[in-house]
């Protein structure tokens, strides 16, 4: 019988979680672009990534982006001092926001892509 | 303390980074990855230095996550230091490829 | 007016085979009845062996601490009529069960005791009253209502994961004495708190301003403390 | 059945304000080994919500003389008036020592710990209402409980927590230790000791409607009963005016210190009949007798069996600040707001203002004659030094248990030198696991609670505020046939961890035992006075009554003795407020 699942513990549990992934990219972003050194084998990557595919996950990316800094930023304001009454309202403008944002990225990066 | 108020800060640093990022990449740049594109790009000395701080901030504030997320789940003292250890490791190896890229 | 409710509970019983199932029971109770007056009744007309902790009955002790509905609470202060009419119980997440409702709270007592819980004043008291006023003694009024039931840590993720980490309701007790101004340990008390398992292991999660039967804002108390250890930080910890 | 041995120089029985502050004096030269039914902080006293009285006089000019003459005569001149002049002037010294250790008071502009008005406490003797009782918020038992718990930890006082006494071993007028179950794990402890302290509260859940906890069953008044010691002043018990209609739980008297007025069904302020001066804050005896007999005579509130408790005009703040926990209880349990709806209240059993009779050091008396036992003490709501009498005034409970639980520990330790270690026989140790084991095996079709049930509903019909010598002698009756029931009890949980079931059936047994002495003690005492008021002797007299009930418990039933009141400096005068 799981525990009932409630707004904070569920904005904790993404924000972890879009942590670890972005860390993962990280490691991957680092990986790809140390190809630099050789242009051949750069482009040839770059080509390979060119597939709509990777635009699905690079769109996948900026929603995990976004969540996990409208996270973070709620987590500062609160150990600034932003009041505790309005932990929920935030983590509710943040989600509402994140998608707001990322809509409006999305439209802009496929009407690029195509 | 420091580790956790420094975890804050690379926060905040990689959060408007990252908003200069995207306008450099996907809104001047119109998502052109090739060689010339990023080599001009990276001949500049201002996003050399930017990408820089930002290659740390980002490598900083990662494994510090990281390491938060070792000391709750991981158990039993020894492997909990021996993980810890490695990704210090970890993230010196790849602040060193990084930085090979940005300096190139 | 009277409604039938199910209590369905999580047994534990060390000495039968298997030892853990859940039992359900019918209950009439009427609207001012409780949780624990469910429990009673149940314990009183349908199984004796049913074992739950009370003490108190109107929510100051502390004792009857469990998980009803999935959500820690008193069940000497969860009314019957708020809850649904399938009532789940099942003892504190994350504690050693001792048998049925009863968890082994050891854990989370050596976790307070950590934190130095007790007035620590070694100058040689004044004649009257030491002076303190209403100012200040309201700046720990919150933090004093605690009734140390247990509610809070055991629904905290971060102590289900890392049972090292000193808790909501240590931290909480540290507060109360930091910001006591009669007390001279503050030093100790931040040293505890400012450790690896101590304060920086709070993420915000507020589960346990969630469950805390006397709505006290626990997660407030804990970021006062991290701006405090940030301020005596650049201090060099004088005062 | 493996038995594990302690010794410790001090054996403390309860963990409230009482054991904890009698635990805190003896540790500094002895060691000390506290047992508790329950966590520490979850003993009763956390409940306690008014105030501790101390003639303090940070509001107002007081003096401990006053508060000496509220006492005597709050107890109906029954109380012994050197133990409460003791009481009255040791309490502001210790008070100050309270908020040394800690204890977060409400404070005063100044920065003095504030004071607020009680029932019965009054100034230059019983002019006017007077602000005597400290208070923090309506948690000043919860303040002070945590305050002297940790104050324990801090000075390395060992606890037993969850470990159920079974058996208090005296030996030729001497004490030997006690026999305990560690509830957890049912495993047999026995602690060998020099001096044992009694602190194990009040027994108000024999009566069915009470503000008490489900801990407070008193068994070791019982257990000392049974090996022939006495229970002094046993028919008196105090029926709290204000607790919550049809919950029992309290709503402290500080509300009517804060101005609450009482109303009957018609919305008068009927108090102003009943006590012309003081009004709602006359004693509480008094204002439990005028509450059930406006209901009586059908002015409850629209012909039930409550009245109101008004708060509305009181000032917001205040009730936000000082009452904070009341308020809670009324939102939680009834869904209203105390500031704006008239709390429905009745009266509910509260304190005992009897127990173990002690002496003013908390020496437990073996008779009478003032000659006590070896090693044994008691202090708090267990004892009756006799400094309530007939009637306990509000936050004087709280300032009994800290004086005397420091005086008790205090003559603990320094007796400790010529006094022997205790020894317990094996065979002490096979009774007792003879008796359990009985309980357990026993084959009747009798359940604890059918049992308990019959006896909480006849103890609060036939022995509650209004009593009668009719029914008395059927309580009595009642309560024989109940000691038959009881043998047939059985019992579901065979288990030997956690057996509540097993534990309340020990409790049930020692209570069947109290309720016979409070029952024939309220029998033969033929006046009304303080909280024991007979409808068939409605006068209080003072000839033939003014002295303290000794019950005995012999072969066939109670019998009594008497020990004189100490009078000292107030004659027994008319009793009005």
């Amino acid at each position: 019988m799981r525990y009932r699942l409630n707004i904070g513990s569920l904005t904790w549990l993404v924000h972890r979680i879009t942590g670890i992934i972005l860390t993962l990219y990280l490691i991957a972003h680092i990986y790809v672009l140390s190809h630099l050194s050789d242009p051949v084998t750069y482009n040839k990557l770059m080509d390979f990534l060119k597939n709509p595919i990777f635009k699905i996950f690079e769109l996948i990316l900026f929603a995990i982006v976004l969540k996990h800094l409208f996270g973070g930023i709620r987590i500062t304001l609160l150990e600034i001092g932003f009041s505790t009454k309005y932990h929920k309202t935030m983590s509710y403008i943040g989600a509402f926001l994140v998608f707001i944002i990322w809509i409006v990225g999305a439209f802009y990066f496929l009407k690029e892509a195509f | 303390m420091w580790g956790w108020l420094l975890h804050r800060i690379t926060g905040v640093f990689l959060a408007f980074g990252l908003l200069y990022h995207f306008i450099v990449m996907h809104y001047i740049g119109h998502d052109d990855y090739s060689y010339d594109a990023v080599m001009q790009r990276l001949s500049e000395p201002s996003w050399k230095i930017f990408n820089v701080f930002f290659l740390f901030s980002a490598l900083y504030h990662g494994f510090y996550g990281l390491n938060g997320v070792i000391s709750e789940y991981v158990k039993g003292e020894t492997v909990k230091n021996f993980s810890k250890f490695i990704m210090i490791v970890l993230s010196f190896i790849l602040a060193f490829f990084g930085l090979k890229i940005v300096i190139f | 007016m009277d409604k039938y409710y199910t209590f369905k509970i999580k047994r534990y019983l060390p000495d039968e085979n298997p030892q853990t199932r859940w039992d359900e029971f019918r209950v009439k109770l009427n609207s001012i009845e409780r949780v624990l007056d469910g429990l009673i009744k149940i314990k009183e007309t349908r199984d004796g062996t049913l074992t739950f902790r009370k003490s108190c009955a109107h929510g100051v002790c502390g004792s009857c601490a469990m998980k009803i509905s999935g959500k820690n609470r008193l069940a000497c202060q969860t009314l019957v009529k708020d809850m649904p009419e399938m009532i789940e119980i099942e003892p504190l997440p994350a504690l050693p069960v001792i048998k049925d409702l009863v968890v082994d709270m050891s854990l989370f007592f050596r976790k307070n005791d950590e934190v130095l819980p007790y007035l620590i004043n070694n100058e040689t008291p004044p004649e009257r009253e030491r002076i303190q006023s209403p100012e200040d003694q309201h700046k720990i009024l919150e933090s004093l209502t605690c009734v140390m039931c247990g509610s809070c840590t055991t629904a905290c993720p971060i102590f289900w994961a890392d049972k090292e980490y000193l808790g909501p309701s240590a931290l909480l007790k540290a507060y109360r004495f930091i910001f006591d101004t009669r007390d001279r340990a503050k030093e100790q008390r931040l040293a505890t708190i400012n450790s690896e398992h101590g304060i920086w292991r709070c993420h915000s999660i507020f589960n346990c301003v969630e469950v805390c039967p006397k709505q006290i804002d626990i997660t407030k108390h804990i970021l006062l403390l991290k701006r405090l250890a940030v301020k005596r930080g650049f201090k060099g910890g004088v005062e | 059945m493996e038995i594990i041995k302690h010794y410790f120089d001090v054996v403390i029985i309860g963990s409230g304000l009482a054991g904890c502050r009698s635990a805190i004096e003896c540790s500094s030269h002895g060691t000390v080994g506290v047992l508790s039914k329950l966590y520490p902080t979850r003993s009763h006293s956390t409940a306690a919500q008014g105030g501790i009285g101390a003639a303090l006089g940070n509001e107002e000019e007081d003096s401990p003389e006053w508060h000496t003459y509220d006492t005597v005569k709050g107890s109906d001149f029954l109380g012994d008036q050197d133990a409460i002049e003791i009481m009255c002037y040791d309490a502001i010294l210790t008070i100050i020592e309270l908020e040394h250790m800690g204890v977060p008071f409400s404070r005063t502009p100044e920065g003095r710990i504030a004071q607020r008005r009680f029932g019965g406490h009054t100034k230059d003797f019983g002019k006017t209402p007077v602000r005597r009782a400290c208070y923090s918020a309506d948690r000043t038992g919860h303040a002070v409980l945590f305050a002297l718990y940790e104050q324990c930890q801090l000075k390395g006082v060992k606890f037993f927590q969850e470990f159920q006494v079974l058996d208090i071993v005296i030996e030729n007028n001497a004490v030997q230790g006690v026999i305990a179950v560690n509830i957890k794990d049912g495993s047999l402890h026995v602690f060998e000791s020099k001096a044992i302290v009694v602190a194990t509260g009040g027994y108000g859940k024999i009566f069915k409607v009470t503000s008490n906890a489900y801990a407070t069953t008193g068994e070791c008044l019982s257990m000392l009963l049974r090996q022939g010691l006495p229970l002094e002043d046993m028919e008196f018990f105090q029926f709290h005016p204000t607790g919550l209609y049809g919950l029992g739980i309290l709503i402290t008297e500080g509300a009517r210190g804060e101005g609450g007025i009482l109303l009957n069904g018609k919305g008068e302020r009927f108090m102003e009949r009943y006590a012309p001066i003081i009004k709602d804050l006359a004693p509480r005896d008094m204002v439990s007798r005028a509450i059930l007999n406006e209901i009586r005579e059908g002015r409850g509130i629209d012909g039930k069996d409550y009245v109101y408790l008004d708060l509305r005009h009181v000032n917001k703040k205040i009730i936000e600040e000082r009452l904070p926990e009341i308020t809670t209880f009324c939102k939680i349990y009834m869904g209203i707001d105390p500031s704006e709806a008239p709390i429905p209240v009745i009266p509910t059993a509260h304190y005992a203002m009897g127990g173990i009779p002690t002496d003013n050091d908390g020496r437990v008396l073996r008779d009478v004659d003032g000659s006590v036992v070896e090693g044994l003490y008691a202090a708090g709501e267990s004892a009756c030094v006799s400094v309530h009498g007939a009637n306990r005034l509000g936050c004087n409970s709280l300032l009994d248990t800290v004086v005397f639980g420091k005086r008790a520990g205090k003559t603990a330790i320094s007796q400790l030198k010529d006094v022997s270690k205790g020894k317990i026989k094996k065979e002490r140790i096979s009774f007792i696991v003879e008796s359990i084991n009985t309980i357990k095996e026993s084959k009747g079709k009798e359940t604890v609670a059918s049992v308990r049930r019959d006896l909480q509903t006849s103890m609060m019909d036939k022995c509650s505020v209004f009593r009668k010598e009719k029914e008395l002698m059927m309580l009595l009756e009642e309560l024989q046939t109940l000691k038959e029931r009881y043998k047939e009890i059985y019992i579901k949980d065979k288990s030997n961890i956690f057996n509540t079931e097993l534990l309340e059936a020990i409790e049930l047994g020692h209570m069947i035992t109290l309720a016979e002495v409070i029952a024939s003690s309220a029998l033969q005492r033929t006046e009304s006075r303080g909280a024991h008021y007979r409808e068939d002797y409605p006068e209080r007299d003072d000839t033939n009554w003014l002295k303290h009930t000794f019950a005995f418990q012999g072969e066939k039933g109670i019998y009594f003795k008497y020990k004189p009141v100490k009078l000292t400096r107030f004659k027994p005068e008319e009793r009005k407020y």
